[in-house]
């Protein structure tokens, strides 16, 4: 082989503990070096037209760039030698700038180690292979997985692209936390007011395909072909025939059934429609609670009906959806603030989450905006919010901050005054946090104009005094306990992984954070990215999100399956595993811990052989580490690359020395 | 009716729909059993069992994928059927098993200490729990406890873990396995073990007798020692070669070996190789809590995971 | 010069006096085995069986170095690599003591293949020429021994240069080349005297406890017109295992290949041991093997030692009768069975 | 059954004085519920509150030592103690002596060293776990039907929770099933495991006033005719202070403040003289009549 | 080649490419100096390593070898640590009979943010070899006397 060698100084971050000329010279020793020389910046415009030149004039079939991490400029210089005609696999790249340079006092022992990691790379380039990409179609289908803000946005960005979209949701109607919230932060405007023609959008938009009430079971295939199977779970309504008229639900007999929309501090029909605005406006039935269904009595709604819509024999159904792209807009949930048995776990009625208050302060709400104690009905005088509740604390396992919870306490501390003008609120909390765009000003409002009492500590205890409660807590700042004695206590629960996060996740084959969050490609540079190709994150599923930051990245998500569909053809990475079909056994061991299920076993002249499907390979190399007879190699680690490298380092000698 | 037999006749049984049947018989002196493929009830006449069926059988069954076969197996033998089936590399419906329950065999290797040579055997009976044996003109008689096979004395499987047919009484008893000889072994400083492995390897053949001897290394005429593509190994021979090939022979083992000894009893030059899969058995039961080729519907355990490991103790780097 | 007593007590002082001058090969118990190691002094030196491996590697090692190799760079130039080759010769003088009449003469094999009038290997002359065989003639047969059916006998001298007889107390050693006799020469020997009766004696015993041979003159062409009966060798091979024990312990088993191996500028082209019970020994590059299965390739050895190479070396055949093929053998293959049975099938089959 | 429960028993030094009358009821009612009790021979000062401020090594020695003579009981399955302060010392020392160099130096300060320590429990756990508030309820012969009462727990009992192992430390509830088993008309207690001032009584008295007091009178507003507690010191700080809380406060509080176990004793009908009721400093007579006419009213 | 002479000795490292090898490059980018005698080999995954990888290192001469990946359940492919933790394991087990000191080797996770957390798996894993020493080798002398030795009466 011919291969070229470029040492980088970059400038002196290299070159100031490291002797680069006498690396060059050391490893031009190399039997299949034909070049090897130093060069100021490598990644430069003159440095890499150096490398081309050099290519052309030493006729080089490989090129070594020692500089700084390949997590960094490998890409950079992949392009720059295709550029100079070779194929992009004939380069590596020894990392001595943070592996070598900048980590090492001693510059003797720093320029051998370079030698040594320039010489590893070398000898891993004499066994590279070129490879190349394959091609494959795209089915410019997106899925939206979710229905909330988040999706919502990605949908609609997606079918105005052009693109047909399958927007699933899990519950009955599409909005999600949003659509529960009475107004919104920081400009106090309705909440339904702005998402509602939003989702009345996605309602009427011919390019999407709603499945509410319905979720994912299975994912298969990869990137540009997926093939999602979705569970429509029954609803006992024909929605093709329900036309939302709300009779049902008016003498529906069942009224104690579960009312998850109003966060379950009101009982609703066992035939019901979420909220006036939801979309689907549909009605579905409670089996738990529906009396046809449980005790085979009743069947009001189906009488009266006016399109006969009512099914109670009706069963889950499973569609195939086949999708190009996948995106992930699942939310959140709330944390589940019983487990803090010191405000009481759950047993006093008048201390609620804040997602219950937003219920309570609706107009639309079961208190039709008239903000009452659950308990017994009575105004609040003194209301009383306490501030990361599941948040920050890592007794619960829950150290992150929620982030949106100090905009929202708030919000709801000026609604509270607005509603009630002789109420008085406190706020309990650690830092207020509120750093976005007219964000510390209407904190600030909160407590100038709205005589919010803000009381910088954390509550110890909560517990009923006669009807009142007491809160008692630390006030930091003035060094004391204080005791308040609340009407009514709303806690700002904070935000967790939805539910099942974790499930979807693995069907989506993505990772996720121990908290259950979706890990995104990149914190910073590829935040609605995923590490499986073709799936995308959107809103609270990869951590906590307020609205304006939800749409955003709903929008960003969209925007990357339009860029992604704008090529009618994908390559995929050739980096993935191959299988020498003369060596494989067909024991079928790598198929057994493929991570990925990348691996099919194949008949080859009536003998089982493993077969590697190229797109989904995700290139991990666990089949190459597991097969004993090291039929499938993953390309460009393959064994012998990797032997190359270790016997570059430490090789026994040979048994004659040419001596 | 004698074991043998009752065999022969079950064998003849089953033979029409066999296309071949493994058993033992003589082999070419009165110490020695060989394998014996019977076609034919002629064939069946030849069967014999006792203590010299030292060859695991199992070895044979993948070199003869596709034919329906006949075995007769003892209890360690029966791992490895299983094992096979296990990691499907066998088909249920093409094996048949001949079970037996099994109180021993012998190791070869012991008698020849005790006889100092196998070369001029004349006779060999066995009579209740000795061996009668004249070799070179004179005539000994060895207690089989003390030329028995070390597997066999820590045996806990003495009858066919599984059979289609299984012939005689079971034997009850089963040891335990402490892994007393691992221990002991590596009690021995790391230049003490060095030293023993250098000089074991230096005789080593590079002749593949315990790989092939293997029933569980199905890879044989691909196996990564004699291959470029991938070059794991270089021909030369120096102990450092040689002795990796058995750390690569160990570790494909792993979760896998079910300690019949082939290895080390095909070894023509008397390399201790079943030591390290032994140390590997050893870990994998402690670490995974699993014995190879006991059930047929288990993982091996390198083969999978478990999101919090119980026994493994990461050391906090 | 005449026989010669050599006391078994002095049998060390005589490999002291060898060692000085030759590199001196005795058997040597390691582990379960016997194997040909350096003479070291107070060692105990197992001459009471065959050794569990033939000295072949004496002469033919397990692995050679042909020449070793380096790349060497033009400094001007540094994309102009040159190689410059140094072949390797061994040729350190050796002698074996303690072998066996059959280990010396498996060497015969083997010169009739790389020395001959259209190939002549030089590694392989080069020790050969340079290492002398002090044999130990075999009192009493082993069970696996079939030396006699393959043309020698248990006191064979060819293929050495001193034949040591065991009798009694010692050794009656006789010269059989001039080479041998020198090495004599610095033996602390006696006069045989009735020794040399007694010595003969033992050959006689030795030769009549062999029993008589099979005919098996016919085997060549019977091997032959086996070639296409797969059934045959199916059957006979069904329980080899195809490792390659019986041809590394083999004293006529000279097959090789070869390899290069490379560490930085240097390396070397090796020549290791191979067999034709490898499936990798006829592998060819298109990925066809001609001897995809053990039955053709046990074929091959049989049909090899007892056809195939007879067929061009004046009927000689390529097997001395060892018997280590099948005692080492661990599923107890049986060569001679094979060649009866080929024998026997064939005239049958006629 | 197979066998009755039995534990080595470490009285603390409270129950040789200021709670004589927990220590007695105690062991009266374990024996009547056939929990079988070994007194730790030769046992010493746990180390309290003061020691382990100190010198966590000495501080666990101390209780190292009782471990050890407990090891030379045999047939006991752990070591049983009604005060919650001990029961702290000891469960902190045998889990601190999970890390073998720690024991190791504990060790090295004892004359016999601890092999193995034994779990430790507090008398209330043994009730709760080994009889259970089932077979109590068999047990009953005189149920404390119509009596209103507070369960007090204290704020040790049950903290912290990685080390005291046991029920739910902001919500425990198993003095609470006890005393319904006993036919006791448990109150809604939102203070169950506040602190009560502790051993502050002496250089702050004002705090034990004003955190005693308050439990006091949330127990009162919950319709508390009496307490129960699982203290010593807790009892006493509602008990022999309240009057004192009560001049402080000026609030007219006549609460009486049971030890759990004299309120399971009298429902087990066990000889009064075991339980010590003459010892409350405020007189439960009237609390207990009171109880009695209500269920006799209601019957 | 051999390392430096004088003082380095030769260590090996695995690093997955997600986890550990960013994680280096953490400490790099924060300047945390660290000993120089590792020499790190780059990995898509630690299910990527072979435990026969090691072995070759440590049979042809590394003093030391360091496998690092992502921390348990955050591997970048999902599986691919917890099957590198289980054979890994089973590897630093089986150095027990081989007469190479087990603690030559070790297998450690550190996520890409972790750049102090190597730096001091870096240091604590090559002061350990340097106490170690140079691992034994076999060399052609060694076997010689080897043979020697072998040849004494038993």
């Amino acid at each position: 082989m011919k291969i070229g060698v470029f040492i980088c100084h970059c400038g002196s971050n290299i070159a100031g503990t490291v002797d680069v000329a006498k690396v060059a010279e050391e490893v031009g020793k190399l039997p299949d070096v034909a070049y090897s020389t130093d060069t100021m910046y490598a990644c430069s415009e003159p440095g890499q037209e150096g490398i081309i030149q050099a290519i052309k004039d030493h006729n080089l079939d490989g090129v070594v760039v020692a500089s700084c991490t390949p997590r960094m400029h490998e890409p950079t210089f992949r392009r720059t030698v295709e550029r100079a005609g070779l194929n992009r696999y004939m380069f590596e790249m020894a990392n001595i700038r943070e592996h070598v340079s900048w980590i090492g006092k001693d510059k003797e022992s720093n320029t051998q180690k370079a030698v040594d990691l320039a010489s590893i790379a070398v000898a891993k380039l004499t066994q590279d292979r070129p490879l190349i990409a394959k091609k494959f179609g795209v089915n410019k289908r997106v899925m939206v997985i979710g229905g909330g803000v988040a999706g919502i946005q990605a949908a609609l960005d997606c079918a105005d692209g052009g693109l047909e979209v399958v927007l699933v949701e899990k519950t009955a109607t599409i909005g999600g936390k949003m659509a529960k919230l009475d107004k919104t932060f920081p400009t106090v405007d309705c909440s339904s007011c702005i998402l509602g023609p939003k989702m009345v959008d996605v309602a009427q938009h011919p390019n999407i395909t709603l499945y509410a009430n319905a979720e994912v079971d299975s994912v298969k295939g990869y990137v540009g072909n997926f093939e999602v199977a979705v569970k429509k779970k029954a609803t006992y309504v024909d929605w093709t025939a329900c036309t939302g008229c709300g009779l049902c639900t008016e003498k529906c007999p069942s009224k104690k059934a579960t009312d998850y929309f109003n966060e379950k501090i009101a009982t609703t029909t066992a035939i019901s429609i979420a909220f006036p605005q939801a979309i689907p406006k549909k009605a579905s039935i409670d089996p738990e609670y529906c009396i046809k269904i449980t005790k085979d009595k009743c069947g009001v709604c189906e009488k009266l009906c006016p399109t006969k819509a009512i099914r109670y024999d009706m069963q889950d159904e499973t569609v195939i959806e086949p999708v190009g792209a996948i995106i992930a807009a699942t939310g959140y949930d709330l944390f589940d603030y019983t487990r803090y048995g010191e405000y009481g776990g759950g047993r006093y009625p008048d201390v609620i989450t804040s997602l219950q208050y937003e219920r309570i302060l609706s107009a639309s709400g079961p208190m039709a905006g008239h903000i009452k104690r659950p308990s017994d009905g009575k105004e609040p005088k003194n209301v009383v919010f306490v501030q990361c509740v599941g948040s920050r604390d890592k007794s619960v396992d829950r150290p992150y901050c929620s982030g949106f919870c100090c905009m929202y306490t708030a919000k709801q501390a000026i609604q509270t005054k607005d509603h009630l003008p002789d109420s008085q609120t406190y706020v309990f909390y650690m830092d207020i946090r509120a750093p976005g765009k007219m964000y510390d000003e209407f904190t600030r409002r909160a407590m100038e104009e709205y005589g919010a009492r803000y009381i910088r500590g954390r509550v110890a205890m909560i517990y009923p005094k006669g009807d009142k409660y007491i809160v008692r807590g630390a006030d930091t700042l003035a060094g004391t306990q204080v005791e308040v004695e609340a009407d009514l206590v709303v806690l700002a629960v904070g935000a967790e992984a939805a539910k099942g996060a974790s499930n979807l996740a693995e069907k989506l084959r993505i990772s996720y954070d121990k908290y259950g969050f979706y890990m995104e490609s990149h914190v910073k540079l590829r935040p609605v990215e995923t590490n499986t190709a073709g799936v995308f994150l959107a809103g609270s599923c990869q951590g906590p999100k307020d609205i304006p930051s939800s749409v955003a990245q709903g929008s960003a998500a969209a925007s990357k399956v339009l860029g992604l569909f704008s090529k009618d053809e994908l390559e995929s990475d050739p980096q993935v595993a191959s299988v020498d079909i003369k060596r494989c056994v067909g024991c079928g061991k790598c198929i057994e811990t493929c991570p990925f299920g990348a691996i099919e076993e194949t008949d080859f002249r009536g003998e089982p052989k493993a077969n590697v499907i190229e797109t989904v390979c995700q290139g991990c190399g666990v089949c190459t580490s597991t097969c004993p007879q090291g039929a499938i190699q993953l390309q460009h680690f393959t064994d012998n690359q990797i032997l190359a490298e270790v016997n570059a380092l430490c090789q026994q000698p040979l048994v004659t020395s040419f001596e | 009716m004698e074991l043998l037999d009752q065999l022969k006749e079950k064998i003849k049984e089953r033979l029409p729909e066999l296309d071949v049947v493994i058993g033992w018989e003589q082999g070419f002196d009165p110490l020695h059993a060989t394998p014996l493929f019977m076609r034919t009830e002629e064939d069946v006449d030849r069967l014999v069992f006792s203590p010299l069926c030292v060859h695991n059988l199992a070895s044979h069954l993948t070199g003869l994928k596709g034919k329906k076969v006949g075995i007769v197996v003892k209890g360690c033998d029966s791992r490895s059927v299983v094992e096979l089936l296990q990691e499907k590399l066998l088909v249920r419906e093409d094996v048949t098993v001949f079970g037996l329950p099994c109180t021993g065999v012998v190791s070869l290797k012991k008698i020849k200490h005790a006889l100092g040579g196998l070369d001029k055997v004349a006779s060999a009976e066995f009579n209740g729990n000795e061996l009668k044996v004249s070799a070179a003109g004179a005539a000994r008689v060895l207690p089989l406890n003390e030329i028995a096979a070390d597997k066999c004395g820590r045996c806990q499987y003495h009858n066919a873990l599984l059979s289609d047919v299984f012939v005689g009484a079971p034997v009850e008893a089963a040891a335990e396995d402490n892994y007393a000889d691992v221990e002991a072994f590596q009690a021995k400083s790391p230049q003490e073990q060095a030293a023993y492995w250098r000089d074991a390897m230096q005789r080593c053949l590079r002749c593949y007798a315990c790989r092939n001897a293997c029933p569980m290394c199905v890879c044989r005429d691909h196996c990564v020692a004699q291959s470029r593509e991938p070059h794991w190994m270089t021909q030369q021979d120096t102990v450092q070669e040689k002795w990796f090939f058995q750390m690569i022979h160990a570790l494909h083992l792993a979760g896998r070996c079910t300690e019949c000894g082939e290895c080390e009893r095909a070894c023509p030059v008397g390399i201790p190789l079943l030591l390290l899969k032994r140390k590997i058995n050893k870990e994998i039961k402690e670490l995974f809590d699993y014995q190879a080729g006991t059930k047929i519907d288990a993982t091996p355990p390198l083969l999978s995971f478990k999101v919090e490991e119980e026994n493994i103790n990461e050391r906090g780097w | 010069m005449a026989a010669k007593y050599l006391k078994k007590e002095n049998l060390v002082s005589w490999l002291q006096t060898l060692a000085k001058e030759r590199l001196t090969l005795v058997p040597r118990r390691e582990g379960d085995a016997v194997v040909f190691r350096p003479f070291a002094p107070g060692q105990d030196i197992p001459l009471d069986q065959q050794a569990t491996t033939p000295p072949k590697a004496a002469v033919f090692p397990q692995c050679e170095p042909l020449l070793a190799f380096k790349y060497a760079k033009d400094p001007e130039n540094p994309g102009k690599v040159g190689v410059q080759v140094k072949e390797k010769l061994g040729d350190t003088p050796s002698v074996v003591v303690g072998c066996r009449p059959c280990d010396a003469r498996g060497f015969l094999t083997f010169d009739r293949v790389y020395d001959s009038d259209r190939a002549s290997d030089l590694n392989y002359l080069t020790r050969r020429r340079n290492t002398l065989f002090a044999t130990l003639a075999c009192d009493e047969p082993a069970s696996t021994c079939f030396c006699n059916w393959v043309g020698s006998g248990p006191a064979d001298a060819e293929g050495s240069d001193i034949l040591m007889v065991p009798v009694e107390g010692g050794f009656v050693l006789e010269p059989v080349t001039e080479a041998g006799e020198k090495l004599m020469e610095q033996a602390p020997l006696e006069d045989a005297g009735d020794k040399a009766a007694l010595a003969e004696a033992v050959k006689e015993n030795a030769a009549k406890a062999l029993g008589e041979a099979p005919d098996l003159s016919q085997a060549r062409e019977k091997l032959l017109s086996l070639f296409d009966n797969m059934d045959f060798w199916e059957g006979v091979s069904a329980k080899c295992i195809s490792c390659g024990a019986c041809t590394y312990l083999c004293p006529t088993c000279y097959c090789f290949n070869i390899t290069d191996e490379q560490s930085g500028a240097e390396g070397v082209r090796l020549r290791t041991w191979d067999n034709c019970m490898s499936y990798l020994f006829t592998m060819e590059a298109s990925g066809h093997n001609p001897r995809p299965t053990k039955a053709h390739r046990l074929k091959n050895r049989v049909g090899h030692k007892f056809s195939y190479y007879p067929d061009i070396h004046d009927g000689h055949i390529a097997c001395c009768g060892c018997g280590r093929c099948i005692k080492s053998c661990p599923s107890s293959v049986d060569i001679r069975q094979i060649v009866l049975q080929a024998i026997a099938a064939s005239a049958a089959s006629e | 059954m197979s066998s009755s429960p039995t534990y080595a028993y470490y009285p603390g030094c409270s129950g040789q004085g200021t709670s004589l009358e927990y220590e007695t009821s105690s062991r009266a009612v374990c024996e009547a519920l056939g929990v079988v009790l070994h007194d730790i021979p030769d046992w010493s000062c746990c180390g309290s509150t003061p020691a382990h401020t100190v010198d966590h090594v000495l501080s666990a020695a101390l209780s190292a030592r009782n471990l050890a003579q407990a090891e030379t009981l045999t047939g006991v399955e752990g070591i049983a103690t009604p005060c919650p302060s001990c029961l702290t010392n000891l469960k902190t020392a045998g889990r601190r002596m999970l890390d073998p160099q720690f024991k190791e130096r504990v060790n090295s300060l004892l004359d016999t060293p601890v092999k193995q320590p034994l779990p430790a429990k507090s008398v209330l756990q043994v009730l709760f776990e080994d009889v259970g508030p089932a077979a109590l309820k068999e047990r009953v012969v005189k149920p404390l039907a119509g009596l209103k009462v507070a369960p007090y727990y204290g704020c040790i009992l049950n903290r912290p929770p990685e080390v005291m192992e046991f029920d739910d430390c902001e919500n425990p509830i198993a003095m609470d099933r006890l005393l319904e088993a006993l036919g006791a008309e448990v109150v809604p207690f939102p203070l169950k495991v506040e602190c009560c001032g502790a051993s502050f009584g002496m250089p702050r008295k004002d705090m034990v006033m004003r955190l005693s007091g308050k439990l006091l009178d949330v127990a009162e507003d919950n319709g508390a005719m009496a307490m129960a507690t699982a203290c010593p010191l807790c009892q006493m700080n509602l008990d022999l202070r309240q009057s004192q809380i009560n001049a402080t406060s000026g609030k007219q509080h006549n609460m009486p403040v049971f030890y759990y176990t004299q309120l399971i004793g009298l429902a087990l009908g066990l000889d009064k003289r075991l339980l010590g009721l003459n010892k409350l400093c405020v007189n439960p007579k009237a609390a207990l009549q009171a109880a009695e006419q209500a269920t006799a009213g209601a019957a | 080649m051999s390392a430096a002479p004088g003082n380095e000795l030769r260590i090996i490292g695995f690093l997955c490419n997600w986890c550990s090898y960013g994680g280096a490059d953490t400490a790099g980018v924060g300047r945390m100096t660290q000993p120089t005698d590792l020499r790190i080999i780059r990995v898509p995954c630690s299910g990527r390593i072979d435990p026969l990888f090691v072995l070759k290192a440590l049979v042809n001469g590394a003093d030391g070898v360091l496998v690092s990946g992502c921390h348990p359940r955050d591997c970048h492919y999902a599986e691919g640590n917890f099957y590198a933790r289980r054979r890994l394991e089973v590897l630093k087990r089986f150095l027990q009979v081989l007469g190479i000191d087990e603690r030559r080797f070790e297998y450690t996770w550190v996520s890409a943010s972790e750049g102090q957390r190597w730096q001091e798996v870096v240091q604590k894993f090559t002061e350990r070899i340097h106490e170690l020493g140079p691992a034994p080798k076999i060399t052609p002398d060694q076997m010689a006397m080897a043979e020697t030795m072998a040849a004494q009466p038993r």
